[in-house]
This record gives C-alpha cells, structure tokens and sequence, in this order.
C-alpha cells in the first residue's frame, strides 16, 4: 500500500524529515564541495535547514504552499551564497504550482516541481550540463511529468531515482557555473553538490513516504 | 584541524563584526536585522555605495567603509553570499533617496542574492544599479569576461567608486564611473598553501609540497594551472604577462598596482614581487601612479598573493586620489 | 621546506630593500654602503630618528620611515641585527647637526651593534641617544624590564618618537619623550605555527597540533607557556590580564591598542580578539583612544599574534595624534 | 714533533682552514640554535667566514694583529646579531695580544686568547653560566694561561678540549643571555650554538697545527 497524499500536519511533518536528514548531511556534502567548490555546501545547507526547523516549529499554515514558501524563505535568508538563492528559489517557485492546496497530492506535487524548476532557471540561469543541481532536478520533473499513476509514494520514488541518475551523470560534465567553473576538466568525476542536495531532499521525501505507508 | 583564534565556530562573523564596529571608534555603525555597517554620518542626498559579499576575506569588504570609500557593507557567511534581506535592509538603511550602488565580486550567489535584494528593493521604491567586479583573469578567456570571478582588484573599483559616489550626484553617473574602473582593472593569483573555513577546520583544497596552482580563485577554487614552485621573478613574470596582455596594457599607460596577500605570505615576499613587477612594468615602459602591498582580499589563510593593475585616464585619477580612511585603506 | 616566493635566499634582505624602496615612490631613498633608507626630503637642523633590526619582521622598521615617523631604518639579515658599520652609515647620511636618536628592540645582538655603532658616531661627532624597547611583558619579571624583549610595541613608540622628532629641537628631548613612550607600552604575544627563514626553509620552532605558546618571542623564543588551543576570550583574557597589571593599567586610563598580527593569522580572528580585548577595558573603566590591527610586527609566516597597549597622557596624546605617512602606516 | 709557531703566512693558512670549517659546519650550528635560540646561527657563522675568505684573498699582511684584526672586522660587518658583536669582538680583541708580532708562537697565542676574551666580556657583559660562548672561551683562556711549554700544537689542543668540556658544560645551564633567555629550563640539555662555535674555531686551528706537524 502506497500513501496517495498528504494532509497539512503529514506534509509538515514531510518537511521536518527532509530538514533533519539534510542536517545530518553536513559532512557528505561538505565534503563533495571541498572537492570541487569551496567546502561551505554542507554548512550551508545545514544552517539553512536548521532555520527550517525552527520555522515549522513556530508557525501554524493553512495551505501547502504557506509551507513551501516559508522553506523557501527560511532557506534564502539563512543560508546565502548560491545555495540559498537557488534552494530558497526551489521551494518558493514550488509553492505557486500549489496554490490553494491543503493536501498535497501527486497533480500537486508534478506542478510544486514544474514551478520550482522554473523559478530556478529564472533565477540560475543554468541549463543542462553546467554541472549544477539543475542536472538533476530537470530530469526529476521530467520522470515526474511522465508517472501516470496517482500514488504521491511512487512518484516521489520515481523522483529520487531521475534526481539520482542525473546527479551521477554530472561525474561526466565539466562545470560551466558557480564556483568549480574553473576547476574545467579537473571536475571531471566529482558529483556537483548541489545535484547531490536536491537528490537527498527528494529522496528523504520518498523516505518519508515509504515510512508512512 | 587548522588552529584558530576563536571561539564558537558558528559565532565568526558577527563576533568578526563586533570587532570591526568597535575598532572604527563610532566612524560606521551597525544597521540593524542585517550582519551589514553604515558610516555613521552620511550627506543626506547623496549617492550611496553598498560593497558586500561572503565572509572570510578580510579586511574585505566592511574594512572599506569610509570616507570617500563605500557608504556601507554587508557581509555573508564565511564564503557565502550575503541573503537578500540582509542586502535589503542595508539598502534602505543606506538610501537618501539617490539611489544605491551595489559593488560586488561576480560569483553566481552573489549575483543572484544582490539580485534578489535589487528587486525587493526596487517595489519598495528604491533605485539601485549594480557593479559586478571581474578581475581574474585566470578565470575565464577575454571572450566571456562575465564569467570572471572578482579578487583583489575589488579595492581599486571601491576606491574609485567610493570617490565617484562622494563626487557625483546621480546613481547613473557612479555607474558609469565604477564600471569603468572595473573594465580597466586585471588581477592574477596564485596560491601556495590552501586556508581553511572555520566551521570545518579543513584546508579547502589540498596541494603537494613543492606545488603552487597558478590563478587560484579567493574561495580556493582551481586556477588555471598546477606547477612546481619556481623562483618569484619567473613566477611574477608569468603572472604579469598574462595581465598585461589581457586589457591590453601598453607603452605609455598610467597604472596603479596592489599586490595582495592572500592571507599567509610575508610582506617580505610581497616586496620582492614588487621588485619584479616594477622591473617589468618600466621594461614595457608603464608607469606606476601609486602601489598598495598588503592584505586587503585575503582567503582565509591561504597563502599566496594577487597582482592588480587599474590603468588610469584624467577621470578615474582623480577619484583615485581623493584622500580616504577606513579601517583597512587609509589615504592622506 | 616552506615555500617562499622568493629568487635566492641569500638575496632577499637586498631584494626587499628595492621592493620597499619602490612602493615608496620617491618618498624614500637608499642609503649608500648600508642596506638601510632614508627620508628624501629631511627639515635640516632636524633632531633624527633611525629604527632598525634584524629583517624578516616586515613591514618593520623599514615601513614606518615618514612623515612625522622615523626618518630612516638599518636592517640587519634575517633576525639578525644590522652590522655597527651599516647602522654608522645610516647615523651619518641622517645627522643634520642635532644628533640621531637610535630605537630598536631591546636584543643583545642589537644592543651590541648599535652601541658599537654609538661609539663610532661619537669619534666621528656625531651625537646619539638610544631608546630600547622592551615592552614584551613575557620575556622577564618586571624587576628585571631591562632583560624584557622588544615586540610589536614597537610601533607605538616609533610613532610617538617621529612625533617628538618632528616637534622637538633638542635630542634629550626626544629621548624623554621615546622613553617615557617606552616605559608606557605593554606586549604580550602568542604562537600558534612556526615561522621560517628562508635560507633553511625550516621551521624555527616546533609545536603539537593544538598546541599554543603564549608569550612566543618574534623569532620564535619561547615564551611562558604551552598549553592546549583554547576558545579566543579565555586566551585573550589571560594575555590581557598579564598585560594590564604589568603597568599597571588602571580605571580611568586612556590607552592606544594594537593587535598585531604575527604572520599567518587571519583578520577575522584579530577582530574577534578585539571584540573581547575592547570587553575587558571596559570592564576595568580603560577607554580606548584609538585601535590599529594588522601585520605590524612579523615573524615571517607565523601564526600568532600580540596585544600592545599604550597609556596615553597629554603629551604623548599629542604626538600620537600627529598625522603620519608612511608605507606601512599611514594616519590621517 | 709538534709546531712552535707560525709564520705570518701559516697563520693566514690557518685562519683560511677555519673559515672553511666553519662554513662547512652551518648546518650543525642552525640546527643548534633552531633548539634554543632563532635558528640563524650557522647561517651567520656561514656568511661571517665567507667574508673572512673574500677577504684574506684579497688583502696582504704585514703583521700577524692584521690578520686577527681584519678577521674581526670582516665578521663584525658580515655576521651581524650577537655573534657577530661577540666574534667579532673575539678576533679584533685578539689583534690587541700580538701587537708588532710577525709570528704566531704559545706566548703570543696566549695573550691573544685573554686579550680576545676581555674584548668579548667588555662588549657582552656575560660571565661563566649565563650559556654564552663565554662558557667555552674562558675555560679555554683559563687552559692556555695553565700551559707551560712553547709547542704552539699542544697548547691550541689544550684550549681546544677545554673548550668542548666547557661547551659539554652548556647543556646544564639555563640561558640567561641573549634569545635563548627565555626558555629557561627548557634550554637544559641543549649546548649554546656560539659555545659550539669557539670550540669548532679552536678544533680546526688545532686540526691545522696537527696536519703541520
Ligand atoms: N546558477 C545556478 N543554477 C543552479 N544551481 C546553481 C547555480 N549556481 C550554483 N548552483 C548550485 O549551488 C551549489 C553550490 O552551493 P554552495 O556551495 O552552498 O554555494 P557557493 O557556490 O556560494 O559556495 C552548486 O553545487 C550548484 O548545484
Ligand atoms: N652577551 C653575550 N656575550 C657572549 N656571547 C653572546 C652574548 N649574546 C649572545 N652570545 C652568543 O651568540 C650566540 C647566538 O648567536 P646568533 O644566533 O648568531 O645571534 P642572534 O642571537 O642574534 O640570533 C649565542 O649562542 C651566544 O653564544
Ligand atoms: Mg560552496
Ligand atoms: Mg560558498
Ligand atoms: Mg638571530
Ligand atoms: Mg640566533
């Protein structure tokens, strides 16, 4: 049995899944910026999803996308640098793909990723192959625009595994963005960190679902 | 684990702020809901400039709020861009009404963020333009000079701007002035030893005992190549002539120079590189206006060193002139 | 072996020299037979003041010869004191009739070669005094201050002399007032790497992974203590406390503060000091008339720093205030 | 058969064969002074005896002082630091013992030594276990002056051990003088780099006088 949707309170309590498996990925991600960037992934997003935490635990929401949003703000105003822009970017475009929602379902969750993807490359700029976390979330939205079934677990699994595939395809690619853009052929065989967070947020979310099912 | 004079990790910036406030002796102020200092008196009407970025690169940015420097400065996280309502708030706390400068390195977080801020800023009725510093050479051919990276020479543009914003009286004329400083400056790095973010402890890149990586970025990113160490006239020769040829800088210009610590080079180093450059310079026939050695763009403790040159013209001289005071860059 | 950006290690005393020499910009020029410089434009009749001491410590002596500064330095090799015949040299190019005030740190290799040189002036009639400083509060008990090392005090003193030099007609009286400058001034350092010399490449001392040495000497002598790394305020607490009732300093002082950076260290963490340095004066009712932090006084590449403080009374206020113009240091 | 004196041109021999023992011994005095002091002493020592050599090349002697003297002079303005005050000292005050001497002989050798030794403790104020040279140069004063026969060879073997005996005697002491002053106990075990010095200087003239006979 597969869970179809979330209420409010489940989608929250979603949120603070992702929030705490993404703390305690500090380290991992840390450790695939020091390779490529400058080692500050993991503190950031750590430091961002910590503010998330904080920010579930105070606020009381009425919609789904009051939740996306203030992620999405939560993450842009603690974390800076090209993470908080791109992550608090995410979250805030995905709120608009569900406006006025109080349960998030599967339609629901296919337009939250269409939107985010948007304002990402509204606000990034990057397309596939610059080595960013765009290299796995457009296929993520694309395996999600695909599933025809109305099950929210499977299609956020289905999520996880394009986010994956496309996170390790960027082994292959030679950053033409952020800060490894110099690095050239020398990040060849490194994951962009950024990939490697949108794989894990996806798939704590697929976790989480699993879990409840 | 690196060794550092702190005490929470988590606590390094705004305790780097607090030391900073308290050592410009009531010259800036902090602005409030923003790690980010004003002068504490500005001309009301004026043009203001606002410098920011991440954190770890001090005395940059907020060492350079000052008289005819920038008006004021907003700091982010150790390598981090700062957040837009951070930059928002620094924004409207800076504004009388002329508009505000934004004058920062061009790395993809701080573009964005500023970016950000500049719209949360323009629905609230504020103008602002934007100055995105590319000096490094090492970091992209001259054919995608907006994909550069901004090191060093940031201190050249924010003393020319600072001027200009001092002088002038619309944001577009600043504008105008400051992006030309831009376009007229080159920068060139290279790195011995990698520093460290606080957070982790850990040396943000590795590199072998006898190495040095030629154009290594301020964050410790690659540069554009990794060589054994060699003596400093050849490595000061390699690195000029790459600058020199970029602008081009020819017979006959006006410069001025900054050579830069990254962080854990001696002065004593930084003045022998001095020796060649200069050698150099007169050899192509350029004449130096004015030299500025020490650590104002650093990485950390990263060791290593950048060289910068701005070339001139009649406009930018006298803004560069104009005497300063800051806490990292006094002039008389 | 420690990389260096360096030619030949045998010729870095000689190449810093042009380097320095060139970043003045005609402000200074070379004394012949010496490897010393001097003021290009010294007031004849002028009381003179000449700094100097082993190299390897830059910016020091050589950047602080200017406007109301020294007016000219001798440096010796790598920590090794200049040669009485270089500093003859310099006291003789400078000598404009009313004698050169000698200030140096209190080091027996100095004290030796510039009293050499003392007697050699004085056959030559030529008349000098000599101030040695010796503000380093580790580096003996206070009965015995005389046996005390001089570190980056220094700087306090040098400023306070090229103000009294400036102002004042007659050696005794700039002597008085560099001595009363001296005996007002309190250092106490602390080492968390290793510098090197260049011609070893090595190391000069050798300290564990999180270990510190608080009272390390500027070339590495070891200090009071090692003790594991500690959080910043506990380690600056105790530095400051040692330092205040040294003097003693006292409720109602006013003081000048300087945290100098040893080396390596970054200036997010001298700021961080400051913040907790500026916390315990206020604590004691100390006001702080002014503050400077940056590389001062260095021991090549280590990591470390110092605290130096100055008690202040009306005279030496006024010489501090003097404006000041100089390659490493410049004041408004 | 031991040497009793040396020709004014043996002795210039024998200061060219201490320069070059001294200059092949910097890296033993660095390393000396890494462990006590600032680590340039060998360096110093080096460069002071390279001018000594420049300078016995290019100068003709008519007196044995000259060559005392100019040794003196040569390492005051090379060396530079405390040795260089102190050795210099040595050897110009030494100059003072051989006044008029064409030859070197035991008698001659003799007044040198005190001659040098006042110099030294009249420019450096140390006595006997401050951990100075001082440790290693009176004893071996005191040696000389102990002598009674006119064999210059054994008397310079004489001054030469009882100089090591001294510089043994170092490692015992805690500096009082110079940069080594403040590590106090710590400087127990480690001989002064200046003692080794003069012990080195009296070694190779010993050595010279040996390989003579
Ligand atoms: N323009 C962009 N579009 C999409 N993602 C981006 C962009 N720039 C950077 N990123 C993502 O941000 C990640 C780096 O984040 P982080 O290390 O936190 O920021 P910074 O680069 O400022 O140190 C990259 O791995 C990349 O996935
Ligand atoms: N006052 C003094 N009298 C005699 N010898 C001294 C005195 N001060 C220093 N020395 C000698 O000089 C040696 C140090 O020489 P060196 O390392 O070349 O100079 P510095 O101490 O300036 O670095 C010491 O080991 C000691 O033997
Ligand atoms: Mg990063
Ligand atoms: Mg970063
Ligand atoms: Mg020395
Ligand atoms: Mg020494």
């Amino acid at each position: 049995m597969t869970v179809e949707k979330l209420s409010l309170s489940e989608f929250k309590g979603a949120m603070l899944a992702i929030a705490d498996g993404m703390i305690a990925s500090k380290d991992l991600l840390t450790q695939a910026d020091q390779a490529i960037g400058d080692g500050d992934h993991g503190i950031g997003m750590a430091r961002g999803f910590e503010a998330v935490k904080a920010m579930l635990s105070e606020k009381n929401f009425a919609q789904i996308e009051e939740v996306f949003f203030s992620t999405g703000t939560s993450l842009l105003s603690s974390i800076g640098g090209a993470s908080g822009a791109i992550f608090g970017s995410f979250f805030m475009g995905a709120a608009k793909g569900v406006k006025g929602c109080i349960e998030l379902d599967a339609p629901g969750f296919k337009n939250a990723l269409a939107a985010g993807l948007e304002m990402v490359k509204k606000r990034g700029g990057a397309n596939i192959g610059d080595k960013t976390m765009v290299d796995a979330l457009e296929p993520a939205v694309q395996a999600a625009m695909a599933y025809n079934g109305n099950s929210l677990g499977e299609l956020s699994l289905q999520v996880y595994i394009a986010a994956e595939a496309g996170m390790q395809r960027t082994k292959t690619f030679t950053a033409r963005i952020g800060k490894a853009k110099t690095l050239g052929e020398r990040t060849l065989g490194f994951a962009d960190p950024g990939s490697i967070s949108i794989t894990l947020i996806f798939k704590f979310f697929s976790d989480y679902l699993k879990q409840m099912a | 684990m690196i060794k550092k004079v702190i005490n929470n990790p988590k606590d390094v910036v705004v305790e780097t702020a607090d030391g900073l406030i308290l050592a410009y002796h009531g010259d800036v102020k902090k602005i409030e809901n923003s790690n980010a200092i004003k002068r504490t008196e500005i001309r009301p009407g004026k043009v203001c400039l606002l410098v920011g970025g991440g954190s770890g690169h001090e005395p940059l940015f907020a060492g350079f709020v000052g008289e005819n420097l920038a008006d004021g400065a907003v700091s982010g996280n150790v390598f981090a861009a700062p957040a837009p309502d951070q930059i928002l708030a620094a924004t409207k706390a800076l504004d009388q009404g002329k508009g505000v400068l934004y004058l920062y390195g061009n790395y993809a977080g701080d573009n964005m963020n500023f970016d950000i801020a500049a719209e949360l800023a323009e629905s609230e009725g504020i103008a602002t333009k934007t100055v995105r510093i590319y000096d490094d050479v090492a970091s992209a051919p001259l054919e995608r000079i907006t994909d550069r990276r901004g090191i060093a020479g940031d201190l050249f543009v924010i003393k020319i701007a600072g001027g200009a914003a001092a002088k002038l009286d619309s944001l577009e004329e600043v504008y105008r002035v400051a992006a030309k400083a831009r376009d007229l400056t080159r920068s060139m790095g290279v790195a011995l030893a990698p520093g460290s973010i606080p957070e982790t402890g850990q040396p943000t890149f590795t590199i072998g005992e006898g190495e040095i990586e030629i154009g290594m970025g301020l964050h410790g990113e690659a540069g554009v190549s990794r060589e054994k160490m060699m003596p400093a006239d050849e490595l000061v020769s390699r690195m000029t002539d790459l600058i020199l040829k970029d602008l081009p800088f020819k017979s006959g210009d006006e410069v001025c120079l900054l050579i830069n610590n990254l962080g854990a080079t001696t002065m004593m180093e930084l003045l022998i590189v001095n020796r060649k450059v200069r050698a150099l310079l007169a050899e192509k026939q350029i004449t130096v206006h004015d030299t500025l050695i020490g650590s104002y763009c650093t990485s950390q403790e990263m060791a290593g060193f950048s060289i910068s040159l701005l070339k001139l013209d009649g406009e930018l001289k006298q803004y560069y002139d104009l005497p300063a005071k800051s806490f990292a860059f006094t002039k008389g």
